[in-house]
């Protein structure tokens, strides 16, 4: 990583902080559990990541870090699925009003 | 730059934008199904972008993987009760952390042995990626020992020994120090495992000593953490959406334990170092004495049936009691009798950040019901009887009234305010904070002892014949 | 400006859309003249790049830029300074009650 | 990279961080100050690192333009009126923009005239310059002509003609057209200067057909196109801080913009191109008849001096009254006596966004006192006199009730609800919209005719004398 990457990095760090604090803090208590577990689907977002190590075969590649990007696949997938699923199960529980009265 | 290249950024700047639309539109129950729509489509694109990546030789073990994370994820995902889902969040902040750790350690082994050139192992990537692989173990192994306790695998009650403060201190002192000399010599091998280890064993003395009450703030905490080490993923690979998305997962996690502490009026460090609810401290404040009234099951029935305006007030009780379709049904026969029903709902009620309103969602209250502490406090004067389920501390007026109280300043759901107070509770059982509870020996105050679930399903029978 | 450069420019740009979007909306109708006269404050922080043209002499720069620079550095200042002289004038008068009641 | 590029990058993103933080701090009035205080330091940060930039060789005319910039904008922000607010504003923008266009064309000069490697002038880079260019320059002569219209030396009229649509379209089609072009073939010098020149004459035009009261859209419009424009240059110089201040400030023009439409119902498309407050819109609506009912000094004075409440409506005959002294005068007698005091401000109220309550601010009026129109609405039926002073379209009350009027649907501060309305003009003249105002005619209406400064100085005498 270059230093101007790296500062780059800082920038979109920096401005994502303050969007994150702006952001979450609007929302209710009442979808705070909802709202872990959708963080926690969109931080499976370092599937990203993983995808490439597990991907990668032939002499510039090791094996050690393919298994290892493997797991991590399949963790992240985990998450990603599992929370999304998750979360849209919730709010679906969250109603205004009931249907039937 | 071939189109690959610019098709897989612009995939990842679409998503970054899509999650935080998806996160925006949590701010409102309305619109957080399209949020989450959003949120999912981006994920999908950011997905189908990184297969496009040049580096890929084989898809095989990509396709395995991907399959069976789906068929995990979405098995947990259909299947965890609600109840669970403080366990399923730990778990899933395991499964994250170890994600982030595992793509930071096959780096650094992709580096030393060989297969990238080392050069490019400079000494701020070198501490991006060990950042990321030190909170991504601690987290990993402290996630799962919040697990353990949320599911009873693990004794919840806080394990202290004389000095675990100094010696948890000296661990992380060592890591740290190994971490620092890793950034200046990044091809010292044995030291890079050592770290490892240790930050792995760090995590599970970090929250052995943490009560299980405690372990929403740990939680969240460690939610941070998770989403740290995800952001220091983006630095290692300097990918932005990985930066990104893990600043907003961190920050939320943040957020998150900060609101918890403030409900409780206490510190972080408090809550991470001070074994809260052990032994030591449930002896305090044993000085309150007086007469608890108890009260029958039909007089009971016969002042919520004939109230006009009846709050709930659910605690911890109510979610372990799995009461929450129990007062629903008693919620339904006293509309239906033209009852006016809220519910008041504590920050700290439950296991999780906002648990409490999810089982409550579960099972069918509607959300308009549901008021938050600032909302439902200066309703509680119009009210005829609030109905306390399973709550303790959320509910002490020591908080309000005694200033030297451990929990003093403490917000509290103002129930000794209403006409009358109901509570259900199996005994005398103390709350997590081990205090004696002034508001059971207010003259207002009615005791209704029982297990909650059945107390509230025998008193829908009581009202309805009221 | 290398591709790359590019795709991290509009990370940054598409941040500070939403930041500005979330933080200007915060700010009520009673400060929204100290809101335009400190936003045009800010904005002169394209001073940043006058100055370096206006810097510049020797073979590889140009006289016709220096001179375009010097005339943007004076107008970027005019901005910087004017707009936080105002501001802080404007702020100064908001007061919640006054101290001689 | 040495250290002075790393203190270079880090000052910026400091710079960066402490704008964004002053802007928040704007989100209070008790906060704003600190915040300000931080972007200044900031913007000192950002300077102080450019200048050890490694292509800077002399630094005779940077001083120079710092000093000469300095004194010009400190002697401005010492001695400009509040009420001339809007003109130094419309001015600030075209410097803004002057600037980056100039910043623009010497980067074009330096690549096209061999100072800079010409290879290095891709598209991209083209794109940004151009779009830089074009905005900053019709941004320039734009905001110049506000000035001017808000200034008096440019007619306040919309100057119209048959066609002018048609012909600033195609102006503004052959700048693009030829912007387009410029993107494939950067070396084409000529096209470039025409461009250049047709973004000035096209910001000329494009101001020139609105009228003066619908400078503060423009004028905020303008403000998007300056940050726009700055943003641009971020872009072409590859410099973060200059896309995130340039962006923050484009959105912030833009939202007022927004606001601003909003608060008078009207779309941003009808506000540039509507012409609207022409002699052609200015005969709408002259059906509605009836008594005005002109009431006394004295009478005022007394209904006035024995109120318990009193609500104050300014709007933009007050401002060009420059009546906000004698209005907080008035105020202050009453309060002496014992009368409430509020302020109601429509958001269109003066000269430009938020500018009454500046003005109002500049009098001594303490801001608690000044009320939105959210605000001050639900309070107005228990108002006993609301004196709506130099407004008319903001208290019109066809806005609400007739919804074929033209400004039906806009909000307004509904005074007729008040137990009585005395409205302070100098005559029969009409509002901005040109529009008959029904308040007028209600039998809860006084007219009190004249110049409202003069008006509110004599009340505060008979006021004293009731
Ligand atoms: N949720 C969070 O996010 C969180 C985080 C950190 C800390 N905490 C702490 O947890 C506490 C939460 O307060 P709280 O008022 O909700 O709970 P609490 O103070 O822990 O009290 C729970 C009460 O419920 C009763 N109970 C337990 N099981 C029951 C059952 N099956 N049926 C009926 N009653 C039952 C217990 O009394 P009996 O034994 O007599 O039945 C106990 O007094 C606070 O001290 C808070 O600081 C919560
Ligand atoms: N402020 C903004 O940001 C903005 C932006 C765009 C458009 N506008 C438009 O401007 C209008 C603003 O509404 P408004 O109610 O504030 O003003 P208005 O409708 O334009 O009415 C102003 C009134 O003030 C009176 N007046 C003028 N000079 C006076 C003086 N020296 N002393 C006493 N009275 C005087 C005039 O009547 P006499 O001639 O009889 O005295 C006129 O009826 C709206 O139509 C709005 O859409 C405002």
């Amino acid at each position: 990583m270059s230093p101007t990457n790296i500062i780059t990095a800082l920038y979109v760090f920096a401005l994502a902080a303050f969007l994150g604090y702006q952001v979450i803090s609007r929302v209710p208590p009442l979808l705070h559990t909802p709202l872990m577990s959708a963080t926690n689907a969109i931080s499976g977002i370092s599937l990203v990541g993983s995808i490439v190590i597990a991907g990668g075969t032939g002499p510039h590649h090791s094996k050690v870090a393919m298994v290892l990007g493997f797991i991590a696949v399949v963790c992240s997938t985990t998450n990603v699925v599992g929370g999304f699923v998750i979360t849209d199960r919730m709010l679906r529980m969250f109603k205004r009003r009931e249907t039937k009265k | 730059m071939n189109w690959q290249t610019y098709f897989i950024e612009f995939s990842y700047l679409l998503a970054s934008i899509l999650f935080i639309l998806g996160l925006k539109g949590l701010s409102h129950p309305e619109t957080a199904k399209r949020g989450m729509h959003m949120a999912e489509f981006g994920m999908m694109m950011a997905i189908i972008g990184t297969l496009m990546h040049f580096e890929i030789v084989s898809y095989t073990w990509i396709i395995v993987g991907l399959l069976l994370g789906s068929t995990l994820g979405a098995a947990m995902g259909v299947w965890v009760p609600m109840t669970a889902m403080p366990q399923r969040t730990a778990l899933s902040h395991a499964f994250g952390a170890f994600a982030a750790a595992l793509v930071g350690i096959a780096e650094y082994y992709s580096y030393t042995h060989g297969f990238k050139p080392l050069a490019e192992l400079g000494q701020v990537k070198m501490g991006a990626m060990g950042f990321e692989i030190m909170l991504g173990s601690l987290t990993t192994t402290g996630s799962l020992i919040a697990f353990g306790k949320l599911q009873g695998i693990v004794p919840g009650k806080p394990l202290v020994y004389r000095g675990q403060n100094i010696f948890n201190m000296t661990l992380l002192a060592v890591t740290i120090g190994l971490f620092i000399y890793l950034i200046f010599v990044p091809t010292a091998v044995i030291p890079f495992y050592v770290m490892l280890g240790l930050a792995f064993v760090f995590g599970v003395l970090l929250v052995l000593p943490i009560g299980s009450a405690d372990m929403p703030v740990v939680m969240s905490l460690l939610n941070s953490y998770a989403g740290l080490a995800s952001a220091a993923t983006g630095f290692v690979l300097g990918n932005n959406v990985l930066i990104i998305a893990g600043t907003l997962d961190g920050f939320s996690g943040f957020i998150l334990s900060i609101l918890m502490c403030r409900a409780m009026n206490r510190s972080i460090t408090n809550v991470l170092f001070g074994a809260f609810g052990s032994a030591a401290t449930a002896t305090a404040g044993e000085g309150e004495q007086g007469t608890m009234r108890e009260v029958s099951m039909d007089d009971v029935a016969v002042q919520l049936a004939y109230a006009s305006k009846v709050v709930f007030v659910p605690g911890y009780g109510l979610a372990t009691a799995q009461a929450q379709h129990a007062v629903r049904e008693l919620a339904n026969v006293l509309e239906e009798r033209g009852v006016i029903v809220k519910y008041g709902i504590h920050p700290v009620a439950g296991r999780m950040p906002g648990h409490m309103n999810v089982l409550l969602a579960e099972a069918n209250v509607p959300y308009s019901q549901l008021y938050e502490l600032e909302q439902i406090n200066p309703e509680l004067s119009s009210t005829d009887v609030s109905v306390v389920i399973g709550a303790n501390d959320v509910v002490n007026p020591d908080a309000r009234d005694n200033p030297s109280s451990p929990i003093a300043g403490m917000p509290i759901i103002e129930v000794d305010r209403s006409k009358s107070v109901i509570v259900l509770k199996r005994g005398q059982g103390k709350g997590f904070s081990g205090l004696e509870n002034p508001l059971f020996f207010k003259p207002v105050t009615g005791m209704l002892y029982g297990d909650a679930k059945d107390t509230l399903t025998k008193l829908v029978g009581a009202v309805q014949h009221a």
